[in-house]
């Protein structure tokens, strides 16, 4: 097994963790942390498979490079939301019911 | 020269310039210029249209370097035709939005440039024929959407804006996650070389890419059960931003889903698939009808209707799927006719409902008396809006019907009948729950004011051409023939 | 190219002047009422011309590409004049009368701008050259009559509006099922003298069957067949003129319209019968005719004893078509316009006596006749004219239709004929007994017009009504000599049978 | 939620790593090799390092949009922020002041050093970003530079300058054939120019991204 393999390997493990994260953790910090973890396992991935038999390929990291300040920018916008929701709410996480759940009575 | 005036890349730069530009200027600026670069991105898609109507699709290699190795946009007919959609719904919701925010000016700061970043994203995904491009390009509209449901500040929108982020970053994750299995795959993430080579040899990984990518798409679609987020998204952003989203930013997704299964996994599609597909469809009709004919508020009734509208869109898939090519033709057809006419119509449902919202002071279906004494232009675009929805004739929405019904019963696939059926009856219900309750006199107590002319038109104009679809639907279908996508 | 134009000229004749009448301040009634004429005259001077054309053999017709092979085609044959003269002809005389009853009141640039649509949907019906167009058309009235319906704004119309929905869609509905089934099994559905479908390989008839029924319920909802028609009494509420143009011309006659050409231009009559579809049909309509009869019987409420005698007397229509052969052809369409020119006489008198004396019910009616001699007198012919007496137009419809059923061999059609006629005696008789015979009572439940000089009401509500009462008596005695509606009829009749023989 | 959810949805997730990792592990050969193509073709890139070849030539299109995405996120962020995040911060001790009056133009100078080595080593305009704006953070915790919701024009000019640069750039090759076309000869100082103005822009908007959003409590 190569290195580049080992890393995709973890970077499936890092998606897992991620999905997970992203969906059973109520506190907003925890949901973004869990995107990027989510997110820095895809690029594992990208560029683990990319040089899988021992070579460099530039692309797959250009491609990161780029992902990872798209990252950023989801990020920041994320940290933003979060924030200016708990300057409204008092709370730094999601209601918990469903929309569907309320909708005849709001 | 030609190089020079080729609308294929001023159809991206264009808005990503004048966006900017708008940022430039300072908070509130840039209505016009937008109103104008709009227009002119207008004239450079029919423009594009003659060429694809004449010389076939084209291919643009970014750089000059081409596939594998840069990045291709292609035009073909059916992006053709959804940069059509978007244009012709952009205009006149921009003209809307400059007499909007000036009766209503929460949210106005920065519209234009998000609206500008999000035209560009949108223009960019429909020509972009490279995997990983239409990821950066999914990204820049995600964050441009949220962005704009955020924009007027307030509880219920921030958090529907981030309960959105959070879903639609979860679609791209999973695009992303496709993307690296399909790199890893073959080494490309050009559509044009991958065809041939998903069609000779598809392992497990390209399987499991596809899967995923479609999975991260329909949560961005919102196709039932993923629809959680849209309805408060979409109903609580301010209205020209609701009709941009509803009209637009959801059928962005449905496209990709509707290339990927037709192109580039086309070897891959079964007919579990597509019936599980078609199931989720005909559930978002009649869950998303239902729920919409619950509504109290008049913005979240006409979301719960795009929820719906986006069931028929998948209607397409059992239709087109491993059944003869007349009927395919004819099911793609109707799917496509379908996402035009919704996009025309429920921009101008958003537009009317949000003319009747500044009207009346309020979001209440309850006490809309008075508002058909008052803004009767207004109440007939969005009854002629509901005629679109409802599907029937003429209007856009019939004939994305007629198309569909006919594939449906050429298949011998009754079912959908039914559904379809069904759902344009709770569509008429949900529709005439508003006219009927608009028709009335103003309750005692409650005002109804005037709104800029602007509004009144630019909602009308977006339904009349919901209708008049309807009527000159050929030359559509012979655009969306250009390079045989259907 | 005129021959192309003319019918669109004939649909835009009120379709533009309804969409200009929308956006006129409530307080341009000039405007309005020049619009309104304008529309109307104009309309029957390019039926003139049409007339006159299809007499000499001209083909006026429109089509248009909607989809790849789904074409929009407005066409003039004779059996499309037959209800664009009707339909235009009463639509001018209603109009006259809705300006008269509506003076004053609210909303009437909104009503007038969906009357004049529901013309426009009715003439599109009638001109209507494939099943597609028809459809369309059909649908489009639906949409134009609920506002109409439901103008007043009243709980009771409000709920009256949407049962006149929730059945009409559901009737478009099957309609639009059965006609993309049909056009996927034959390609096309173009209205054809002789129909078009029996050329269609012998093993898709239990689909053309289905498809039949579908078809048929659909048009059956606007005709009123029981069990369809549910809506009908409930869409009394609405304000004369509209219920005058919903029975005469409008809604219900589309609906046996399209049955007309279902049977005979698009399935062919003789198809038809080769696929056993006629008898139950003449079943449907037979138990309509008694059924309806029945209800109106039993009726306290003008206007709705007016409504259960449509259900009725539209379904003779239907009967005609359902009796194999020409005599019956030529008594179902020859009803279409008779019934039409009678039932809007007993509405718009139904109209002035609410109008003018507040009268609702038949037990108010003692002694009208001396307070409003002439709207009195208009009522009688109407009614007399519904029972069938010589000469009046009813007795024409009902003697060919005799006639048919002998010809069909359904000699049991007489029967229902002969007790329809019996009923229908026996619910306008003693209306016109109370009118002509009571005395009348010390005052009126609410007298709105006082008596001024002769005029015993508005000379706008009265004048309508004398003139079709007048056509009444006319079309009736002079049934014989050409350009009559019965002439016409025959015309048509002619061409339907393509291998019949009597 | 329900523990039943979370095992499901614990359990969702290890499927799709178990499914991930198994295709992985089943992979075939590549069909085409990307890494030689760029090798054959950076002689014509116009400049010498395969990833910024990749990041501005070849696939120059994606950096230009995710230029665009960031400075969206930066229009996001103000878009939340009210007028009243605006206050100067709290002055900060007077030692970590004077040290980071004493980094910042270094910061600067390193940056610069990033940017012209990109063309050959790791480097370029990101990261010559990232230690612009890590500077800007550095003087907003000393106290020394106000957060801004507002910010003026000259500081949006300045925010705008990269992508308006790119855009610009890509349009005017347009004559060469397609969009991003460099003339190979100019190649080198093109990309040189965009990096130049990007720098600027990306270090204003990450620090942006920062500025902008602290500061919130009322």
């Amino acid at each position: 097994m190569s290195v580049g393999l080992l890393y995709a390997l973890a970077g499936a493990a890092l998606v897992a963790i991620g999905l997970a994260g992203l969906l059973l953790l109520p506190q907003l910090l925890r949901k973004i942390l869990a995107f990027n973890i989510l997110g820095s396992g895809a690029f594992l991935i990208l560029v683990g498979l990319g040089q899988r038999d021992g070579g460099i390929d530039p692309v797959p990291q250009a491609m990161v490079l780029t992902g990872i300040v798209v990252a950023i920018a989801a990020t920041a916008l994320a940290l933003a939301l979060a924030r200016q929701l708990l300057d409204l709410s008092g709370r730094m996480r999601l209601p918990e019911d469903g929309p569907d759940a309320g909708a005849a009575d709001d | 020269m030609t190089d020079f005036l080729d609308p294929l890349p001023w159809l991206i730069m264009l808005p990503l310039a004048w966006g900017t530009l708008a940022f430039v200027l300072g908070p509130g600026r840039g209505g016009r210029l937008a109103i104008a670069a709009i227009a002119l991105q207008g004239l450079l898609v029919l423009q594009l249209a003659g060429q694809l109507l004449a010389g076939g699709a084209r291919v643009h290699a970014v750089g000059g370097w081409g596939a594998p190795l840069g990045i291709d946009l292609l035009a073909d007919g059916l992006a053709a035709v959804m940069l059509l959609l978007a244009q012709a719904v952009a205009l006149p919701l921009a003209i809307y939005a400059r007499g909007y925010f000036a009766a209503q000016p929460k949210g106005r700061e920065l519209f234009w440039p998000m609206t500008g970043y999000l035209l560009a994203a949108l223009n960019a995904l429909f020509l972009s024929a490279d995997l990983f491009n239409i990821y950066v390009t999914l990204e820049l509209l995600g964050l441009a959407a949220v962005g704009l449901v955020a924009i007027a500040g307030g509880q219920a929108p921030v958090t529907a804006a981030l309960r959105y982020l959070l879903a639609t970053l979860l679609g791209s994750g999973a695009w992303l996650l496709g993307v690296a299995l399909i790199y890893g795959s073959y080494g490309s993430v050009s559509l044009a070389i991958l065809a041939p080579l998903v069609g000779a040899d598809a392992p497990l990984a390209a399987t499991l890419a596809a899967a995923l990518m479609l999975a991260g798409l329909l949560l961005k679609t919102a196709l039932f059960p993923f629809h959680f987020w849209l309805p408060p998204a979409h109903g609580g952003a301010p209205a020209p931003v609701s009709a941009l989203l509803s009209a637009l930013v959801i059928k962005a997704t449905f496209y990709l889903v509707l290339r990927l299964w037709l192109e580039l996994f086309a070897p891959l599609t079964t007919v579990a698939a597509a019936q599980l597909l078609g199931i989720l469809g005909a559930a978002a009709i009649l869950w998303g009808s239902a729920l919409a004919l619950a509504q109290t508020r008049l913005k979240m009734l006409v979301a719960y209707s795009t929820v719906a509208q986006v069931g028929y869109l998948f209607l397409l898939f059992p239709l087109a799927t491993l059944v003869p090519p007349d009927a395919a033709e004819s099911a793609v057809q109707g799917g496509v006719m379908q996402a035009v006419a919704h996009g025309l119509a429920k921009a101008a449902m958003f537009a009317a409902a949000g003319s009747m919202i500044v009207a009346t002071g309020r979001d209440d279906i309850g006490r809309l008396g008075g508002v058909g004494a008052h803004l009767p232009l207004t109440l007939f675009s969005f009854g002629l809006a509901g005629v679109t929805l409802m599907g029937l004739p003429p209007s856009g929405g019939f004939s994305a019907k007629w198309l569909l019904l006919r594939a449906a019963l050429e298949t011998g696939q009754w079912w959908w009948v039914a559904v379809m059926i069904a759902g344009g009856l709770l569509t008429a219900a949900y529709v005439f729950k508003v006219l009927r309750r608009a028709f009335l006199p103003v309750a005692s107590g409650d005002r109804v004011t005037r709104v800029p002319r602007t509004l009144e038109f630019s909602a009308f104009a977006l339904a009349l051409a919901a209708i008049l679809l309807g009527l000159f639907g050929a030359p559509l279908l012979a655009l969306l023939a250009v390079g045989g996508a259907a | 190219m005129i021959d192309t134009w003319l019918p669109v000229g004939v649909v835009l004749s009120s379709f533009l002047p309804g969409l200009f009448i929308f956006f006129l301040a409530e307080s341009r009634i000039r405007l309005r009422t020049a619009l309104n004429l304008i529309g109307a005259l104009a309309k029957l001077a390019l039926i003139g011309v049409m007339l006159w054309g299809v007499l000499n053999d001209h083909e006026y017709v429109f089509r248009h590409t909607v989809l790849p092979g789904l074409d929009l085609v407005l066409k003039a044959d004779a059996l499309a004049l037959l209800f664009v003269t009707l339909s235009a002809v009463l639509w001018l005389f209603t109009t006259l009368y809705a300006i008269g009853y509506l003076e004053g009141a609210p909303h009437r640039s909104r009503f007038f701008g969906f009357f004049s649509l529901c013309v426009t949907a009715t003439v599109g019906v009638a001109m209507a050259g494939n099943l597609f167009t028809f459809f369309v058309f059909y649908e489009l009235l639906t949409l134009a009559t609920y506002p109409l319906v439901v103008h007043r704004g009243t709980e009771q119309a409000m709920r009256a509006g949407h049962v006149y929905l929730g059945y009409t869609l559901g009737g478009g509905a099957l309609l639009l099922v059965g006609t993309v089934w049909l056009y996927g099994l034959a390609g096309q559905a173009d209205f054809v003298h002789g129909g078009s479908l029996a050329a269609l390989p012998p093993e898709t008839a239990g689909q053309l069957q289905v498809v039949f029924l579908l078809l048929i319920a659909g048009v059956g909802v606007k005709a009123a067949l029981v069990p369809l028609h549910g809506w009908l009494p409930l869409a009394m509420v609405a304000p004369a003129p509209v219920s005058a143009l919903l029975h005469a011309v409008a809604v219900v006659k589309a609906g046996a319209f399209g049955i007309v050409r279902i049977v005979y231009e698009v399935y062919g009559v003789e198809f038809a019968q080769s696929l056993d579809l006629l008898t139950p049909l003449a079943i449907a309509a037979a138990v309509t005719i008694i059924w309806g009869s029945l209800r109106a019987l039993f009726q306290d409420d003008l206007k709705k004893r007016l409504a259960y005698s449509t259900v009725s007397q539209v379904s003779y229509i239907a009967l005609g078509v359902a009796l194999f052969g020409p005599l019956g052809t030529i008594g179902g369409l020859v009803h279409l316009v008779h019934q039409g020119i009678m039932k809007i006489t007993l509405f718009f008198c139904a109209g002035n006596y609410a109008e003018t004396l507040g009268i609702h019910k038949i037990s108010e009616m003692d002694g009208a006749g001396r307070r409003m001699p002439w709207t009195s007198l208009a009522f009688t012919l109407g009614a007399f004219g519904m029972i069938g007496v010589p000469p009046l137009a009813g007795f024409v419809s009902k003697w060919y239709l005799g006639l048919g059923a002998l010809e069909a061999g359904m000699p049991w059609v007489l029967a229902v004929l002969a007790a329809s006629s019996l009923l229908n005696a026996a619910y306008f008789l003693p209306v016109l007994h109370r009118i002509w015979f009571r005395p009348a009572p010390s005052a009126w439940p609410a007298e709105h017009i006082p008596q001024r000089g002769r005029w015993e009401t508005a000379p706008l509500l009265l004048l309508p009504p004398l003139a079709t009462a007048a056509a009444i008596l006319l079309v009736g005695l002079f049934a014989a000599s050409a350009f009559s509606p019965l002439d016409w009829a025959k015309l048509i009749a002619d061409r339907e049978y393509l291998q019949w023989t009597p | 939620m329900s523990r039943a959810v979370a095992a499901l949805v614990v359990l969702l997730a290890a499927g799709l790593a178990a499914a991930l990792g198994l295709a992985m592990l089943d992979l075939p050969e590549p069909a085409v090799r990307l890494p030689a193509r760029v090798a054959a073709k950076l002689g014509d890139s116009g400049v010498d390092h395969p990833v910024t070849a990749v990041l501005l030539n070849f696939r120059a299109y994606d950096t230009l949009l995710e230029v665009a995405v960031l400075l969206l996120a930066l229009v996001g962020v103000l878009a939340l922020a009210r007028p009243h995040a605006a206050r100067a911060a709290a002055p900060a001790h007077p030692l970590l002041q004077t040290l980071a009056r004493l980094v910042a133009p270094l910061m600067v100078l390193v940056a610069g050093y990033l940017l012209w080595i990109g063309a050959h080593a790791p480097g370029g305009a990101f990261q010559a970003g990232a230690v612009l704006a890590a500077a800007g953070v550095l003087l907003r915790l000393a106290g020394l530079l106000p957060a801004w919701a507002q910010p003026g024009l000259l500081l949006r000019g300045g925010l705008a300058l990269g992508l308006l640069v790119f855009v610009a750039v890509a349009v005017a090759v347009l004559g060469q054939g397609s969009l991003l076309q460099y003339p190979p000869a100019a190649a080198g100082g093109l990309i040189l120019l965009i990096e130049a103005g990007l720098t600027l822009s990306i270090g204003l908007t990450l620090a942006g991204l920062y500025l902008a959003g602290t500061e919130v409590e009322p």
